[in-house]
C-alpha cells in the first residue's frame, strides 16, 4: 500500500473504532449494569450484602407512613417499589430534616445502609423529582406525577 | 411539615440573580474600551 | 502496514531503552507512588474500614499522580535535542511515533502498579484480593486509558513554557471517565460486588480506550507537525 | 466598535437579552408554582435554557475547533475561543444553578450523581482549553492546541447527554413537550431561545475581541528570540514546514 492509502485506510479505521465505541456506551445495555441505586426488591433481593455496606435505595414514600419528629429530627418512613407497593416495602430511620418536596407517594433516594433488623438506616434523604413539571390543580394525586421511579 | 427545609423565593433569587450577574459582567467585559478595536484605531 | 508496525516496536523499545538506562529515574517514581499511598493513609487517619473501602481510589490516584512525571519525561529528550524532528523526517509516521510512545508508557505504568498495588493492599489492609487475574486485567486497561491521552498531551505541551502545570490540568478532566471505571472496578475486585456491577465497568473501560487509543492516534500527526 | 461583527453581536446581545427577560419574567410572574416543588421549581425557567444553550456552543466550538484544525483560517480560531468560553461560562452557571435548586429538592447541594459529575468535568475541560491558549505565545502552535484539546474535550460533551440514560440517576431525564403542562413550556420556551441569541451575541464579541488581539499580535514587531535554545524553527512563526516530509 502506498502510504497516502495507509494515512487514508488509518484515518477511516481509526474514525471508525471511536464512532463504535462511543456507539456502544451510549446504545449498548453497559449502563443497565450500573446502578445508581437499588429498589426496594432487589435490596431484598441481595439482602445478605446490603447489610453493612453503603447503598443508595431508591423508590416511593408509602401512604400513611410518615412520622417526622421535629424536636428529636428523627424521620421515619416506609419505601415501596411503586406509590402502593405491598410486597417489599421497607422502614427507612434517618436522623436529618426533610427537603421541602419531601411528602408520601413521591420518589426518594436514600444513602445509607441495611441493619440487621432488617430496617434501612440513612445517612442522607434525597427527593427524587421526574420530568413532570405541572400545574397544581385541585384534588391531584401527586403520586401520579413520579413514574420515573416506578419505571425503574 | 414543622421544620422542614423550606425552599421557597430565597433560592430561586439567587439562582436568577447570579445568572444574569454573571452574564451582564461577562458583557461588560467584553466591551470595555479597547477590546472590541484595537487601541489607538 | 507492516512498516509501521515495525517502527511502532521500534519507537516502544528505543523508549524503553532509555527507560531502563536511566533506572534510577524509575526506581525514583515507584518510591514516588508509594509514598503517595501513604500520605494517603495518613490524611485518612487510622479508621481501617474507611481505608480498605477506598483502595481503589487511593491506587488510581497514585497512578495518576506518578503518571504526570512519567509523561512529563516521555518527550523531553526528543524536545531537548531536537530529535523529534529527526524521526519524523527518517522518516517515522506520527502515528507510529504515537503508539510506540504511549505503549512504552502504559508499560511503565504497569510496571509503577505492579510495585504499587501490594503497597497499597498493605497500607489499607484491603486484605487478598481474590481474583488477581481480573485486578491485572483492570490494571492494563486503566494504565491504557491514562497513558494514551497523557502522551498526547505530553507532547501537544511539550515545547510550552507552562508544561508542568498544564499537562495534569489538561489531562486530569479528560481521564476521569476512564479513571472512574477503573476506580470502581478495582474497588469492586477488592471489596465484592454485591450489586454485580463489575462487567459493566470493564465494558466502559474498554470503550473508554478504544476512544482514546483511536483519536489521539488520529491527531497526533497535527499536534508533532506544529 | 465600528465592526460588522462587535454591531450583530451587540444586536443579538440585547435581543438575546430582552427576550430571556420577557421569559423569566412570565416564568417568575405569571406562571403557576410548580405542583410538587412550588416556588423553587421556577429556576427551571433559567436552568435548563441555559443547560441548552451550553450544549449547543460546545457544538458550535466542536465545529469551528475541526474547520481551525482543516484550515488554519484564523476566524476559525477566534470562533473556537468564542464558543468555548460562552459554553464554560454557562456550564459553570448552570452548576451553580443546579446546586441551588437540588438543595431544597433534592435535600443535597451536589450529589455525585453521573449528570452532575460529568457536567463539572465538562466545565473543567473546557475552560483548561481558555487556560492552556494563554500560555502559549505561537500563534500557529496555540491554534493548533485549541483546537485539538477543544476536539477531545467534547468527547465528554456526549456522556453529559446520556449519562442521565445509562445510569439511573437522581437527576431528572430530559423533559419533552409531553412531560411538561403549555403553561410552563411558553417561558421555557421563550428564556430558552433568548439564552440561545444572547449566547450567540456574546459568542460574536468574544470573536471579535480575539480577533482583535490576533490582529494586534501580528502587527507587533517581532521580539527577538529569548536566550531559548537554537532551534530548527523559527521562534515567531512556529512552523517548520516539516509536516510535508511524511
Amino acid at each position: 500500500m502506498s502510504s497516502a492509502t495507509q494515512r487514508r485506510v488509518f484515518l477511516v479505521a481509526a474514525l471508525l473504532v471511536a464512532a463504535v465505541a462511543l456507539g456502544v456506551i451510549s446504545m449498548g445495555g453497559i449502563g443497565e449494569n450500573l446502578v445508581y441505586f437499588w429498589t426496594p426488591a432487589q435490596v431484598h433481593e441481595n439482602a445478605s450484602k446490603a447489610v453493612g455496606a453503603t447503598i443508595r435505595m431508591g423508590g416511593v414514600v408509602q401512604a400513611d407512613s410518615v412520622d417526622w419528629q421535629p424536636d428529636t429530627q428523627a424521620l421515619t418512613f416506609t419505601v415501596g417499589e411503586s406509590a402502593v407497593d405491598t410486597a417489599t416495602p421497607i422502614t427507612v430511620h434517618a436522623q436529618s430534616a426533610p427537603p421541602q418536596m419531601f411528602r408520601e407517594g413521591i420518589g426518594v433516594v436514600v444513602e445509607g445502609t441495611m441493619t440487621d433488623a432488617g430496617t434501612f438506616r440513612a445517612d442522607k434523604v434525597m427527593v427524587k423529582h421526574s420530568n413532570e413539571y405541572r400545574a397544581p390543580t385541585d384534588g391531584m394525586a401527586p403520586a401520579d406525577l413520579y413514574a420515573t421511579v416506578e419505571e425503574l | 411539615m414543622d421544620g422542614m427545609i423550606d425552599g421557597g423565593w430565597g433560592f430561586v433569587w439567587a439562582a436568577y440573580g447570579i445568572t444574569w450577574a454573571v452574564l451582564l459582567g461577562y458583557l461588560v467585559t467584553l466591551v470595555l474600551p479597547g477590546r472590541l478595536s484595537p487601541p489607538g484605531s | 502496514m507492516t512498516r509501521v508496525f515495525a517502527m511502532t516496536l521500534t519507537i516502544l523499545r528505543k523508549d524503553l531503552l532509555v527507560e531502563w538506562r536511566a533506572r534510577a529515574q524509575a526506581v525514583a517514581l515507584l518510591g514516588f507512588a508509594a509514598v503517595v499511598l501513604l500520605l494517603f493513609s495518613f490524611a485518612v487517619g487510622p479508621d481501617s474500614t474507611m481505608l480498605a473501602k477506598h483502595a481503589g481510589g487511593y491506587l488510581w490516584l497514585a497512578l495518576l499522580l506518578a503518571s504526570t512525571l512519567l509523561l512529563g519525561r516521555s518527550l523531553q529528550t526528543e524536545v531537548e535535542t531536537d530529535a523529534l524532528e529527526a524521526l519524523l523526517l527518517a522518516p517515522v509516521p506520527p502515528a507510529a511515533l504515537f503508539y510506540g510512545k504511549a505503549l512504552a508508557n502504559a508499560g511503565l505504568l504497569v510496571m509503577v502498579a505492579l510495585v504499587a498495588v501490594p503497597v497499597d493492599l498493605a497500607i489499607t489492609g484491603a486484605g487478598i484480593v481474590e481474583n488477581p487475574v481480573l485486578l491485572a486485567l483492570i490494571v492494563v486497561l486503566g494504565a491504557a486509558g491514562i497513558a494514551a491521552p497523557g502522551t498526547f498531551y505530553a507532547a501537544l505541551t511539550a515545547r510550552i513554557d507552562g508544561r508542568q502545570l498544564l499537562l495534569p490540568l489538561l489531562l486530569f478532566p479528560l481521564v476521569v471517565p476512564a479513571l472512574l471505571a477503573s476506580v470502581k472496578a478495582t474497588s469492586l475486585v477488592m471489596t465484592g460486588d454485591p450489586m454485580e456491577q463489575l462487567p459493566g465497568w470493564i465494558a466502559l473501560l474498554v470503550c473508554f480506550d478504544a476512544i482514546y487509543w483511536s483519536l489521539c492516534g488520529l491527531l497526533f500527526e497535527k499536534v508533532v507537525d506544529g | 466598535m465600528k465592526s460588522p461583527l462587535a454591531i450583530v453581536g451587540l444586536i443579538f446581545v440585547v435581543l438575546g437579552m430582552l427576550a430571556t427577560a420577557a421569559g423569566h419574567w412570565i416564568g417568575l410572574f405569571v406562571a403557576p408554582p410548580e405542583a410538587m416543588m412550588g416556588d423553587v421549581g421556577r429556576i427551571l425557567y433559567v436552568h435548563v435554557p441555559t443547560a441548552w444553550a451550553a450544549l449547543i456552543f460546545f457544538m458550535v466550538a466542536f465545529v469551528a475547533a475541526i474547520g481551525s484544525l482543516w484550515s488554519g483560517w484564523r476566524g476559525f480560531d477566534a470562533a473556537t475561543t468564542g464558543a468555548v468560553e460562552v459554553g464554560t461560562v454557562l456550564t459553570f452557571l448552570l452548576l451553580i444553578q443546579g446546586s441551588i435548586w437540588a438543595r431544597p429538592t433534592w435535600n443535597t447541594w451536589w450529589t455525585w450523581d453521573p449528570r452532575l459529575t460529568t457536567s463539572a468535568v465538562l466545565a473543567a475541560a473546557f475552560g483548561v482549553v481558555l487556560l492552556m491558549r494563554r500560555l502559549i505565545d505561537q500563534p500557529a502552535k496555540r491554534q493548533m492546541a485549541t483546537a485539538v484539546a477543544t476536539i477531545i474535550a467534547f468527547v465528554d460533551v456526549p456522556v453529559v447527554y446520556f449519562s442521565v440514560k445509562w445510569w439511573a440517576s437522581l437527576h431528572q431525564q430530559a423533559s419533552t413537550r409531553a412531560s411538561m403542562d403549555s403553561v410552563m413550556g411558553l417561558p421555557l420556551g421563550v428564556a430558552a431561545l433568548g439564552m440561545l441569541v444572547m449566547g450567540t451575541g456574546l459568542m460574536l464579541l468574544r470573536t471579535k475581541v480575539e480577533l482583535v488581539r490576533l490582529a494586534h499580535e501580528a502587527d507587533a514587531p517581532e521580539l527577538p528570540p529569548t536566550a531559548a535554545p537554537l532551534r530548527l524553527d523559527d521562534p515567531a512563526g512556529g512552523d517548520p514546514t516539516l509536516d510535508e516530509a511524511t
